[in-house]
């Protein structure tokens, strides 16, 4: 199982691309962080992924099935997006059907236990029978986040995952990341804060004015600091401080 | 000649009152006018080029929809005596009537309507009415509303995307998609709702109260009523008793 | 305006009331596009104008109604604001309905809203008949004319026409606004005035 | 004149039958004095926010409330029952929503506040020049509210806050999403009006309050753990290991080291 992007580009009718001649292979059990400026085209990268945008050139093969032919409802079960804002997708009445929604549309064997160990991945098994509106905005966060993993895809995305969570829920983030990774699961993940992902991710991609910029192991992370700062991406301070005092750039 | 937004309101008066009154041929003649006023007179031209444009295309399409409806009636209302025969299709007379009387009736209105609204910004609306004793909560939930409409189709579209992602059958038969309706609707209100906590908190923490505490210093209105007004405002009335005096 | 309505229409429209109803009006504005997007046969350019009944009041959802039509009119299509009347009529009935409890269980509100469907289109026949001959320039158009052509007199054959849409488009929104209210946390129903209106069966459960 | 405010033993529940956000809680701030609430989430930072400046007794209908309240002279039992503008004013986490979108300036959405006080036109515009000039926003005072950065906004919010000139101003979680400039820009705004202001503040983690607090209150789950001087807070925070969760106590330790030469001992 794998995705791929062939010489794939996008633009909104009547504008510059958004992307353009985006090669890429996402193998099964990979980690890619995707970096970039607010407009290098992240967001429309994910919403290719899913079949939602189709490109006007290339093509995108997800499971060896073309995004453009086949519908959106049948690449859900492989890729699982999940977008920013928590309040674009909670509508149920509690935690525990709100999780369950994913796995029950794409018809799981077994949806209430996917939504069980959702939960108990992401510390949340305390609220399921809360409203989702109950929740801290940080829980409600993760309880986004565990609706993607409860839908059982191998592919999880995820656009700026940790964004409004504070140092407990980050914690547990990271674990479920972990176990999930161990277990085989692959991640894309979209985000600025490099700080939480540099060290977990296996790869990294860096989009510029629609473009790959860098696209490469995270051990490359010299040429990556290279490349970002042209591209007005900088490393967060913690690492270009490490080899000032004799680190490595990246904790292994 | 610039003419203020009392004015122009009670110029759209006196011409809606005028579309329902009056026999077609004058309604016509009333839109050809206001064309050419629009054009003519500072005050009533378009604020903007999308608005000059919307003013072009929703009238075009209701000349066009006027003519095919007028069409139709002819074809389907059979009263009055047959005007014309062809290949098996006649066109009577009552129903051509019917279809010129309502559809020049509806030029005058949209016409009307389109540049009161194409040519005055929605602020000058709302202050005049404020100033004649519109309750603040009104003008304010007219502010707020022109806002959320502003913003409602990118966040419609996100949950739409959001939805879809999970798995929502939103393009599959009929009755998931009305289940799927619940998914996309049950979001954007509870959201809303949120929201609409919040901004009343802030609201009322700058001093909104419901119970009205009106500035009473609000610029004073200097005359409300000009000449030109009250003759708009007679119009009106004039056009009113239109039927009676054309007998 | 008398002191007790004007009370009531402060109360209703207090801090969280005012945004929530011009999020109302958006909402009816807007709904159009979701329905479209979905390809589903309905309006429900009314579920902003129950909403509001349901959670602020009778007077908030007149307002909302009111309006939502004379924003499309000046937004879009004038002939709308002709029919100010009616939305003000589906307004105060909605709140008066919510006020009675018919939103607490959902056999209660499908039937409010056929009801609704019924009166809404009652009212809207006069005005589309006699200040539009019936003509709204949209598919439903050629229904009227179909029944006309079969003898009915146009307000018959434009209240059959509303008769054929209006029930099923109006049982739609009551349900929907049924079961969102119903599945919202105490938390946020507790800061609007007509709160009560679903609470009570709430916190009976 | 800079309110003291007093809190003694405040219970506070947003339903009969809900869990308590307080329990018996009492609190002195001094007036003039720049608080910082500190706690993990949950801890009832803005409830305590929100009762202070009345919109929890204005808006939450079915909260119980027990206890007294000390705002300067005003004295409340239990809480507030109103909000209480203009003498108190609130900043809300998220800007965008404290923005009202009801006017197209940034000049008329401050102006609005005063719109509620009787203030003669011409006063209303002055003293919306000096705070926008006070708070650096004068070039922006043309434009329209919301198109403006996420830092510039805040700035907007909280210009239209101070604007009624509150003798308490308390803020949200004001460091969230603000990169470094604007909360150094933050900092010597708040700093400028400690005389005659009450200042209370919450922080998730202290960056923010550090430097610019006098006092800090830690909250967890409803009680109180701590209330003392800056200095205090630092001796105190080792004993406070029991009394947090453990990842917030890790957190605020973190975040001792590199300041602690500051603090003159």
């Amino acid at each position: 199982m794998s995705i791929a992007l062939q010489s794939a580009g996008f633009s909104y009718p009547g504008s510059a691309p958004a992307l353009r001649d985006i090669s890429l292979e996402v193998p099964s059990g990979d980690f890619l962080l995707v970096t970039g400026h607010n407009g290098a085209g992240k967001s429309s990268l994910l919403r290719l992924l899913n079949g939602m945008l189709k490109p006007n050139t290339g093509c995108i093969l997800i499971d060896g099935r073309d995004t453009k032919t086949t519908p959106v409802s049948s690449l859900a079960p492989v890729v699982s997006v999940t977008f920013q804002h928590p309040g674009d997708q909670i509508f149920a009445s509690t935690v525990f059907d709100e999780v369950r929604f994913g796995p029950r549309q794409l018809h799981r064997p077994d949806p209430d236990r996917d939504c069980r160990e959702a939960l108990v991945l992401l510390g949340l098994e305390s609220f399921s029978s809360s409203h989702p509106y109950d929740l801290s905005p940080a829980n409600r966060k993760l309880l986004t986040i565990a609706s993607a993993v409860a839908s059982g895809s191998p592919y999880l995305a995820f656009d700026e995952p940790t964004v409004n969570l504070s140092q407990p829920e980050r914690v547990k983030l990271s674990s479920m990341l972990h176990r999930l990774g161990d277990a085989g699961r692959s991640f894309i993940i979209v985000s600025h804060d490099l700080e939480f992902f540099l060290p977990i991710a296996k790869r990294i991609l860096l989009l510029h004015a629609g473009r790959i910029s860098f696209l490469g192991d995270r051990r490359d992370i010299q040429r990556y600091e290279n490349l970002a700062r042209k591209a007005g991406v900088r490393l967060p301070h913690s690492f270009r401080l490490r080899p000032h005092v004799g680190l490595p750039l990246l904790p292994d | 000649m610039q003419l203020r937004v009392p004015e122009k309101l009670a110029m759209t008066l006196c011409l809606l009152v005028t579309s329902l009154t009056a026999p077609p041929h004058l309604s016509l003649a009333l839109v050809t006018l206001m064309l050419i006023a629009r054009r003519a007179i500072p005050g009533l031209r378009p604020m903007d080029n999308p608005t000059a444009r919307r003013f072009r295309t929703v009238l075009g399409f209701l000349l066009g929809g006027a003519i095919i409806m007028t069409f139709l009636n002819g074809v389907l209302i059979r009263e009055g005596p047959i005007l014309f025969q062809w290949a098996g299709i006649s066109l009577y007379d009552g129903g051509i009537e019917f279809g010129v009387r309502t559809g020049s009736r509806l030029l005058l209105m949209t016409s009307a309507l389109l540049i009161l609204f194409g040519s005055t910004p929605l602020s000058g609306i709302t202050t005049f009415l404020h100033q004649i004793g519109v309750p603040i909560q009104i003008v304010m939930t007219i502010h707020l509303t022109v806002h959320f409409v502003a913003s409602m189709p990118s966040r419609i579209e996100r949950i739409y995307s959001a939805q879809e992602a999970r798995g929502a059958p939103l393009r599959a038969h009929s009755l998931s998609r009305m289940f799927s309706l619940m998914s996309i609707l049950s979001p954007l209100i509870l959201s809303s709702i949120v929201e609409s906590i919040e901004r009343g908190k802030a609201l009322e923490l700058r001093g909104y109260s419901s119970a009205p505490r009106r500035a009473d210093d609000t610029v004073p209105f200097s005359s409300p009523y000009s000449i030109l007004t009250i003759c708009f405002l007679l119009l009106s009335i004039a056009a009113l008793l239109l039927p009676w005096l054309l007998g | 305006m008398s002191s007790r309505i004007r009370h009531q229409f402060d109360r209703e429209l207090d801090g969280a009331g005012l945004p929530f109803v011009a999020f109302c009006i958006a909402l009816n504005l807007t709904v159009g596009q979701i329905t479209a997007a979905l390809k589903l046969p309905l309006y429900l350019d009314s579920v902003g104008t129950v909403l509001a009944a349901v959670l602020c009041g009778p007077l908030s959802a007149i307002l909302a109604g009111a309006l939502s039509n004379i924003l499309a009119g000046a937004f879009g299509n004038p002939s709308m604001m002709f029919f100010v009347p009616v939305v003000i009529v589906i307004g105060a009935f909605s709140g008066y309905l919510a006020k009675r409890g018919w939103f607490r269980s959902w056999y209660l509100a499908a039937a409010g809203g056929v009801l609704q469907g019924v009166l809404a289109a009652a009212v809207s026949a006069p005005i589309a008949a006699f200040l539009f001959g019936g003509v709204m320039f949209a598919g439903t158009d050629v229904l009227v004319l179909y029944f006309r052509s079969v003898g009915n007199t146009l307000l018959q054959s434009v209240f059959y026409q509303g008769l054929s849409s209006d029930p099923v488009d109006k049982i739609v929104t009551y349900l929907l606004v049924y079961f969102i209210c119903r599945n919202l946390p105490l938390r946020l129903l507790q800061r609007f005035h007509g709160g009560n209106n679903i609470l009570a069966s709430k916190t009976a459960q | 004149m800079a309110p003291r405010i007093t809190i003694d033993n405040l219970a506070y529940r947003y339903f009969a039958a809900g869990n308590p956000v307080f329990v018996g809680l009492s609190l002195e701030i001094p007036p003039g004095t720049c608080c910082a609430v500190l706690g993990p989430t949950g801890a009832g930072k803005t409830t305590l926010l929100e009762i202070l400046s009345g919109i929890a007794g204005s808006q939450c209908k079915t909260s119980v409330a027990e206890g007294i309240i000390q705002i300067g002279e005003n004295q409340y039992e239990p809480i507030p029952k109103a909000t209480l503008f203009p003498g108190v004013g609130l900043l809300l986490q998220d800007p965008d929503v404290q923005i009202s979108g009801i006017r197209d300036t940034v000049a008329a959405e401050v102006e609005f506040t005063l719109e509620q006080l009787s203030i003669s036109a011409t006063d209303r515009q002055r003293r919306v020049r000096d705070i926008l000039a006070d708070l650096g926003l004068s070039p922006l005072s043309q434009r329209h509210p919301l198109g403006v950065s996420g830092g510039e906004r805040q700035r907007i919010a909280l210009a239209s806050v101070l604007v009624a000139s509150p003798s308490l101003l308390l803020l949200d979680e004001p460091a969230n999403a603000l990169d470094s400039r604007s909360q150094h820009l933050l900092k010597g705004i708040l700093r400028s009006r400690k005389e005659t202001t009450t200042i209370i503040l919450t922080d998730y983690s202290i960056d923010f309050a550090l430097g610019l607090a006098d006092m800090f209150v830690v909250l967890a789950a409803g009680r109180l753990v701590f209330q003392g001087t800056s200095t205090d807070f630092f001796k105190a925070l080792v004993s406070m290991q029991d009394l947090l969760p453990i990842e917030y106590w890790k957190l605020l330790q973190s975040r001792l080291p590199k300041t602690r030469v500051r603090i003159p001992l």
